[in-house]
């Protein structure tokens, strides 16, 4: 433990905000059936957009559900996608950047190429393509969110990968002979994980706000699962009536996407002190 | 709730039927039939005036504007501004003649004969005779025409020319809604000349109508002007008619609260009270044809025993449903679907105001579930009022013991793999029936074979009532028939009725004589005037 | 110079290209069939067959696809199965409105992200270098769409000052067209800003730990003089590298941002196609956002390299 | 032709200057009471191995030390003119003007969106409030001036457009735009290739022998301090440990840390004996011994070497800090 006790928590204070965030929001997604006041699911039409009261804090909404139950419900669903969605986007990632730069050549420019023009689709629109495709539900939002991932990591991946390679051992590595996989996981991986930890960091966010966005135009989780982008899309309809709807979801939404970032930007600061600004 | 609403328009199937021999009445008939109007001052006591643009708000883009060719509500709404019909349906869908002087039918119920008026041009000039309307007919039964209607053409045998004003209709059957069926925006009459010219009466509608088809911009409005010589004199009153495809719901009630519009009759019901309080408009409400019901899968187990779609049926909550998607903007159905001021109306009273738990558990043990079941409810997602009634019905399911999952996907795909192949536990959906018609409340849903019937419901005994009361020669008979034919449908409760909607009207104060239709049609426009 | 625009040119249309197929496949793996969507619930077998051989989706995918790639790039996007209005002339109806919004959204953006990059930079680890960067950390968190939500509440309905949305064209009524597109601007401008903004502050630190600052300084030039003469441009050549795939995102939100606001640009355009499975709709609307962001990204490279004496006038004599 | 020292006035005259990084208990002295002098036209070498502090040094005359350091005592005076005494904008008018800087990397110090033309310039611009047409024509002249070919071509060209040697020649052309008192040039040629080197070598001379202008030229290449400077002084770990003529020092080398530089430094003429490096590194500024700071490194170190070292007069204006200089004799 003496790396906790040594490390300087005030020094990081961004990865200590973040990791502070970041531990709130999965404590409440894994606890939540346990604080939620209510379940997400029982309704109550006679108590409906109710304001925020003694019984129900954050009010309650257009079927007279407990709004807090379900925004602390809707971390679950966030948190799930964004885990799916970056392990997609960094397992895909990895072997496209890895394979690219390990090969090198034509393997190397097509597979570039390809990153590149995904890159330049608004991410957005491709998810919103992406769904049209795979129809609209959280898995496919998932994976969807996942394939944009995919060029931000390939390219990080990448560029670790070439400057790793350049190191003389993996001449010597595969001068006695080692199989390319072997060089490739024994070798190349250990020092490709340290940035992409930090570019996770940052996608989990951005996987986060996608999501919420894909449900906020309904293609996202479909009610009456909680989600906080139809959430607030529900909202929207009630917002002369009920404004609490649009607040609180957005709140916890910003909340959780702060988080992440933070501890992104906390991460880069003390794992690739040279980045640091 | 998502906020399109265009789906629920572009999807009815619209026909058009009226119980035969109804006596003609005027069409400024002042409403008296139990409908809660507030608001509404008696049009006869200030003369109409000209002049104003009507500007009315709607959600959906129309498909095209070819009577022979509109599938969507949307389309009729246009159609019937622009085109006549030789009969035209009043405030409580019974139809009076329009474009026929008068008609006359064979004792035997098979032969139809209409005198034109005379006089009457297109919008092009074309003077409209009986070969118009003879090619018009002809054009809906042609094998390739791609009608969507056809149920209402092809009981016609042939449409003869007598002379340039008068023209005979020979029917294979008696049809009892046929005079409806004349009023309907699919009957509309087109001018022979210019169609057979090539022209695409799709993109640019001609007809005889009170208003003439201006222009239509995708996504945002069409526009309208008057017709100088429409043959009802002095009408229409308003110089110019605009509609605003609003797609956004909200967006629609802000845009009426704000007088950027001054007519709509697609109000969402989470907005009626607010719009209700506000002082500049006058707000008419009155129980119209959609009605909206749960479909158990006849062929799946255990769906498959009345008992226990019975007593799914007393287990739903109805109140439940019309405050919490509807706002109580509806009426909770009691046993038929013919609703209240429907002359098909049956006064039954199967289902409780609220849930019958003890009812329906008792069903459920006679059936051989007394712990209830698993299922599944499957909703198209963007239609409102189902993703808010589903997880109300998912509890009262509860409450008698059966576990209900609740997955949705969006419009196309449902169509596609839930309703096109029923592949479904329980779902639900709406019905709008634009004729007012009993028949055409009951037919679609009841009759084997019907597209809409994906339920698989139904049975001989059921089917031969619904033929009989269509083709009964007198309204008494046929409501006989009806009644019969409810009573046996709760029997077998093929489908569970819930709760019939409510037409939210609202328009500027200004407006004045306006005479809401129950099917949501807007033909009564032409009789409304702007006062000052 | 030249040489070097012409191959950016020659670059974009096999990028286009490729974009294009990326969308049409995409597309086209669709579950639900678009006839029955478009001519709902009780449309007849045959009415399908119908609907469907009217526009060609009984053909092989790679005669659609060229049939209608080869249409697209005169204009022809093809009709709205919904409508049966051809799509094209709607796009370009619709374009300026969201070059509008994104132009908008992209000056606000700028307007925010340059001087506070640049002034978090100069006093570097002082405390309006701290107070910018969090104020930057923050805002980046924030959904667009959440932030519409909350303007549209505080300046529309609670302290009603400016219009929820609705739009109307610059040329006919200038005044009324900036008022409407304050909220859908600044809500869409500002989370972008952020992400600029970090970006400013970056290239900024780099310039002005350089080398040819320090002689500047040696100079005996003032810090105004500094940061305008030397500075700033050398600063602008990498944020526009950078900030160009930003605009990217900037036309991501668009989409929600012009649904949220009812503005009838692409963006919504596009939602209305996925929504009704009209592909026609959805194709042209995303493939023109796509070509309208690749070619912004090219313009805003282009202004980078033209800062950039280093890439104009190559090499060493 | 070298020109006795103590005749002229002094252009610049530094006097237990020391200067210190970071506050308090962690306080760093980089510069520990250095005095310096330089005359008019005089070219004066400050030699130490890097982090000795002479740039530190140089950096305190300009008024530009880094964020975080500060003068902690001593004087400078600019032809008596006491600098440290002045305001901020007073030093930095002078900057460019009166004092001007030639640094280390000339490609990395010159703005690379920027004409060189332009540049060399500036200061002309900035002080004289020149238009840029005059200081356009007179930067022309400036590159005639430093043997550039064909400048009017050359001033409307980019910094990456010039090679290493012709990059370093704008920038000297550029601190002579003002005919400054003082020339500081912060190591150079170091990044030069010989030949090159000796080509600015030769232009600084002649720069001294025209404008009569002081140059301070910091290094750590004795060759380059034998070939140019008139004097010199030897700084190690933030002090002077020796200073004087440059032929005395280097012919009577009278302290061992100067006599270990020359001892490193390969010899064009003369017997090509091994190069003996000097053992150990420089001592952190927190870190030194106490007294001569060289004692942990120097092989004739005795206990009383702890002693704060006093200035020794060796020869003719030839000090040396060392207390046992007279002992170990003449250069040993």
């Amino acid at each position: 433990m003496n790396f906790l006790s040594k490390f300087n928590w005030i020094r990081h204070g961004l990865l200590t905000i973040g990791i502070m965030i970041v531990g709130t929001v999965i404590v409440a997604a894994l606890t939540a059936p346990i604080i939620s006041p209510y379940s997400p699911y029982d309704l109550d039409v006679t108590m409906m957009l109710q304001a925020p009261s003694a019984d129900h804090w954050l009010g309650t909404d257009e079927l007279g559900r407990d709004v807090l139950s379900r925004t602390i419900f809707a971390s679950q669903i966030s948190i799930q996608v964004a885990l799916v969605a970056v392990s997609v986007g960094v397992i895909g990632g990895t072997i496209i950047g890895v394979l690219a730069a390990y090969f090198g050549g034509v393997t190397d420019l097509i597979l570039m190429r390809l990153m590149e023009l995904l890159f330049s689709f608004p991410a957005i629109l491709l998810a919103i393509v992406l769904m049209a495709s795979l129809g609209t539900s959280i898995l496919n939002a998932m994976i969807a969110i996942g394939i944009i991932f995919i060029p931000g990591f390939a390219r990080l991946a990448r560029a670790t990968t070439v400057e790793a390679m350049q190191q003389q051992y993996i001449e010597a590595a595969r001068s006695v002979g080692m199989s390319h996989s072997r060089i490739l996981i024994i070798e190349i991986m250990p020092n490709v994980i340290t940035p992409l930890l930090v570019e996770a960091a940052v996608a989990f966010a951005y996987a986060v706000l996608l999501e919420s966005a894909l449900s906020f135009l309904g293609l996202g989780a479909q009610p009456p699962e909680p989600s906080w982008g139809n959430m607030l899309n529900t909202g929207r309809g009630f917002m002369a009536q009920a404004p609490w709807l649009s607040i609180m979801p957005g709140m916890a939404l910003f909340f959780c996407v702060l988080g992440f970032n933070l501890l992104g930007d906390g991460l880069r600061d003390m794992l690739d002190p040279h980045l640091r600004d | 709730m998502s906020k399109r609403e265009n789906d629920q328009s572009n999807f009815a199937n619209l026909n058009r039927r009226h119980f035969l021999g109804g006596t003609a009445t005027t069409a400024l008939m002042v409403a008296s039939l139990g409908v809660a109007v507030d608001g509404f001052t008696s049009s006869a006591l200030s003369a109409p005036k000209r002049g104003g643009v009507l500007k009315a708000a709607f959600a959906a883009d129309p498909a095209g504007f070819d009577p022979v060719r509109g599938p969507s509500g949307m389309s009729h709404v246009v159609i019937e501004q622009v085109y006549s019909t030789l009969m035209a349906l009043d405030a409580d869908a019974k139809p009076y003649p329009e474009l026929a002087e008068s008609f006359q039918m064979s004792d035997d119920g098979l032969q139809y004969t209409f005198k034109l008026r005379s006089g009457v041009k297109f919008h092009n000039g074309d003077e409209l005779t009986a070969e118009d309307v003879k090619f018009s007919f002809d054009r809906l039964r042609a094998k390739d025409s791609g009608y969507s209607y056809t149920a209402q053409v092809e009981t016609i045998d042939s449409v003869d020319v007598v002379d340039k004003l008068t023209v005979k209709f020979k029917l294979s059957k008696v049809t009892g809604p046929f005079l409806v069926y004349m009023a309907f925006p699919g009957s509309s009459i087109v001018p022979k000349k210019l169609v057979e010219s090539g022209h695409d009466l799709n993109a640019k509608p001609i007809g005889s109508g009170p208003f003439k088809f201006v222009s239509y911009e995708p996504r945002s409005a069409i526009k309208f002007e008057r017709n100088e010589n429409y043959f009802q004199e002095g009408k229409p009153f308003f110089d110019a008619m605009e509609y605003r495809i609003i797609p956004d719901i909200t967006a629609l009630t802000n845009a009426v609260a704000s007088g950027e519009v001054n007519f709509s009759n697609e109000i969402p019901a989470k907005d009626w009270a607010s719009i209700k309080a506000n002082p500049a408009l006058a707000t008419q409400t009155l129980e119209g044809s959609r009605y909206y019901w749960v479909i158990p899968n006849n062929t799946k187990k255990p769906l498959d025993n009345p008992k226990v779609r019975q007593a799914i049926g007393l287990a739903v909550d109805r109140s439940a449903i019309v405050a919490g998607a509807f706002f109580g903007q509806a009426t909770a159905i009691r046993g038929g679907v013919i609703p209240k001021w429907n002359w098909g109306y049956a006064d039954i009273n199967y289902f409780g105001e609220k849930s019958e738990v003890a009812k329906a558990k008792a069903l459920l043990a006679e059936a051989g579930f007394p712990n209830g079941f698993e299922t599944s409810i499957t909703m198209a997602s963007s239609f409102p009022p189902m993703m808010a009634m589903a997880p109300i019905i998912q509890a009262n399911l509860a409450a008698i013991g059966i576990k209900a999952k609740i997955d949705s996907m969006e419009v196309p795909r449902y169509w596609d793999e839930i309703w096109g192949p029923s592949k479904f536990d329980m779902t639900a959906m709406y019905w709008l029936s634009p004729l007012a018609d009993p028949d055409d409340f009951v037919t679609n849903n009841y009759k084997r074979g019907m597209a809409v019937n994906v339920q698989k419901s139904g049975s001989p005994e059921l089917d031969a009532i619904l033929d009989a009361a269509k083709q009964a020669t007198t309204q008494d008979a046929r409501k006989e028939l009806y009644k019969k034919m409810q009573q046996m449908s709760l029997d077998e409760m093929g489908i569970i009725p819930l709760v019939n909607g409510h037409l939210l009207i609202a328009h500027s104060k200004k407006l004045q004589g306006y005479v809401p239709m129950r099917t949501g049609f807007l033909k009564t426009l032409k009789d409304s005037w702007f006062e000052g | 110079m030249l040489r070097l625009i012409f191959t950016r040119l020659a670059l974009f249309v096999p990028t286009l290209l490729a974009a294009s197929i990326i969308l049409f496949i995409a597309i086209n793996v669709v579950p639900g069939s678009a006839a029955r969507s478009a001519l709902g619930v009780d449309a007849t077998p045959q009415a399908i067959m119908r609907f469907e051989a009217l526009n060609g989706l009984d053909r092989p995918l790679i005669v659609q696809y060229s049939d209608w790639f080869i249409k697209a790039m005169q204009g022809d996007f093809g009709k709205s199965f919904q409508n049966r209005v051809a799509v094209g002339p709607e796009i370009l109806k619709r374009l300026p409105v969201t070059l509008e919004l994104a132009l908008l959204a992209f000056l606000i953006a700028n307007v925010i992200a340059l001087p506070l990059g640049a002034i978090a930079a100069f006093r570097h680890r002082k405390i309006l270098d701290v107070i910018i960067t969090t104020f930057a950390t923050i805002l980046g968190a924030v959904p667009n769409f959440w932030l519409a939500t909350l303007f549209v509440l505080l300046f529309a309905l609670i302290w009603p000052i400016l219009p929820a949305g609705g739009f109307t064209p610059f040329l006919s009524d200038p005044k009324a067209n900036l008022i409407q597109m304050i909220l859908p601007a600044l809500s869409l401008g500002l989370v972008s800003s952020s992400l600029l903004l970090r970006i400013m502050r970056t290239t900024m630190l780099e310039v002005l730990n350089s080398a040819y600052i320090k002689t500047a300084h040696a100079k005996g030039a003032s810090e105004r003089v500094v940061l305008i003469r030397h500075a700033l441009r050398n600063a602008l050549i990498p944020f526009f590298t950078v900030g160009a795939v930003e605009f990217g995102f900037l036309f991501g939100g668009v989409v929600v941002i012009e649904d949220i606001f009812r503005l009838p640009g692409i963006g919504s355009l596009v939602l209305v196609g996925i929504i009704n499975r009209d592909y026609p709709v959805l194709l042209g609307s995303a493939l023109v956002i796509t070509i309208v962001v690749l070619a912004a990204n090219m313009i805003v490279d282009t202004i980078a390299m033209i800062l950039d004496p280093r890439q104009i006038h190559a090499g060493e004599r | 032709m070298k020109i006795e020292a103590n005749k002229r006035s002094s252009t610049l005259e530094i006097e237990n200057l020391s200067v210190a990084f970071g506050q308090g208990s962690k306080s760093a002295v980089v510069v520990d009471n250095i005095s310096l002098k330089i005359g008019k036209g005089e070219i004066v070498g400050l030699i130490g191995e890097s982090g000795s502090g002479k740039t530190v040094a140089s950096l305190a005359v300009l008024g530009m030390l880094p964020r975080g350091a500060k003068v902690v005592q001593g004087s400078i005076k600019l032809t008596n003119d006491p600098l440290l005494e002045r305001t901020d904008d007073y030093r930095r008018s002078i900057r460019g003007d009166r004092i001007a800087l030639i640094p280390q990397d000339a490609l990395r110090s010159l703005n690379p969106t920027g004409k060189v033309g332009y540049q060399v310039g500036e200061p002309l611009n900035l002080h004289r409030s020149a238009s840029w047409a005059f200081a356009r024509s007179k930067a022309i002249e400036l590159l005639r001036s430093v043997n550039l070919s064909d400048p009017e071509l050359r001033s409307e060209e980019y910094p990456h457009q010039f090679s290493g040697g012709m990059q370093q020649r704008a920038m000297i052309a550029m601190g002579l735009s003002t005919e400054p008192e003082l020339l500081i040039a912060d190591e150079p040629t170091t990044a030069l290739d010989v030949t090159v080197q000796a080509q600015v070598l030769d232009l600084l001379r002649a720069v001294r022998d025209q404008h009569d202008t002081s140059i301070l030229f910091i290094t750590h290449d004795l060759g380059v301090v034998a070939n140019l400077c008139d004097r010199v002084y030897v700084m190690y770990s933030g002090a002077i440990v020796e200073e004087g003529p440059v032929d005395q020092i280097f012919s009577n080398p009278s302290h061992p840390y100067t006599q270990g530089l020359l001892d490193a430094t390969p010899r064009i003429h003369g017997a090509m004996t091994g190069l003996t490096p000097i053992p150990g590194q420089i001592p952190l500024p927190n870190k030194r011994p106490v007294g001569c700071r060289f004692s942990d490194r120097c092989l004739f170190a005795l206990p009383q070497c702890a002693s704060t070292p006093k200035p020794i007069t060796v020869g003719d204006n030839h000090i040396s800090y060392c207390l046992r200089v007279k002992e170990l004799g003449g250069s040993s």
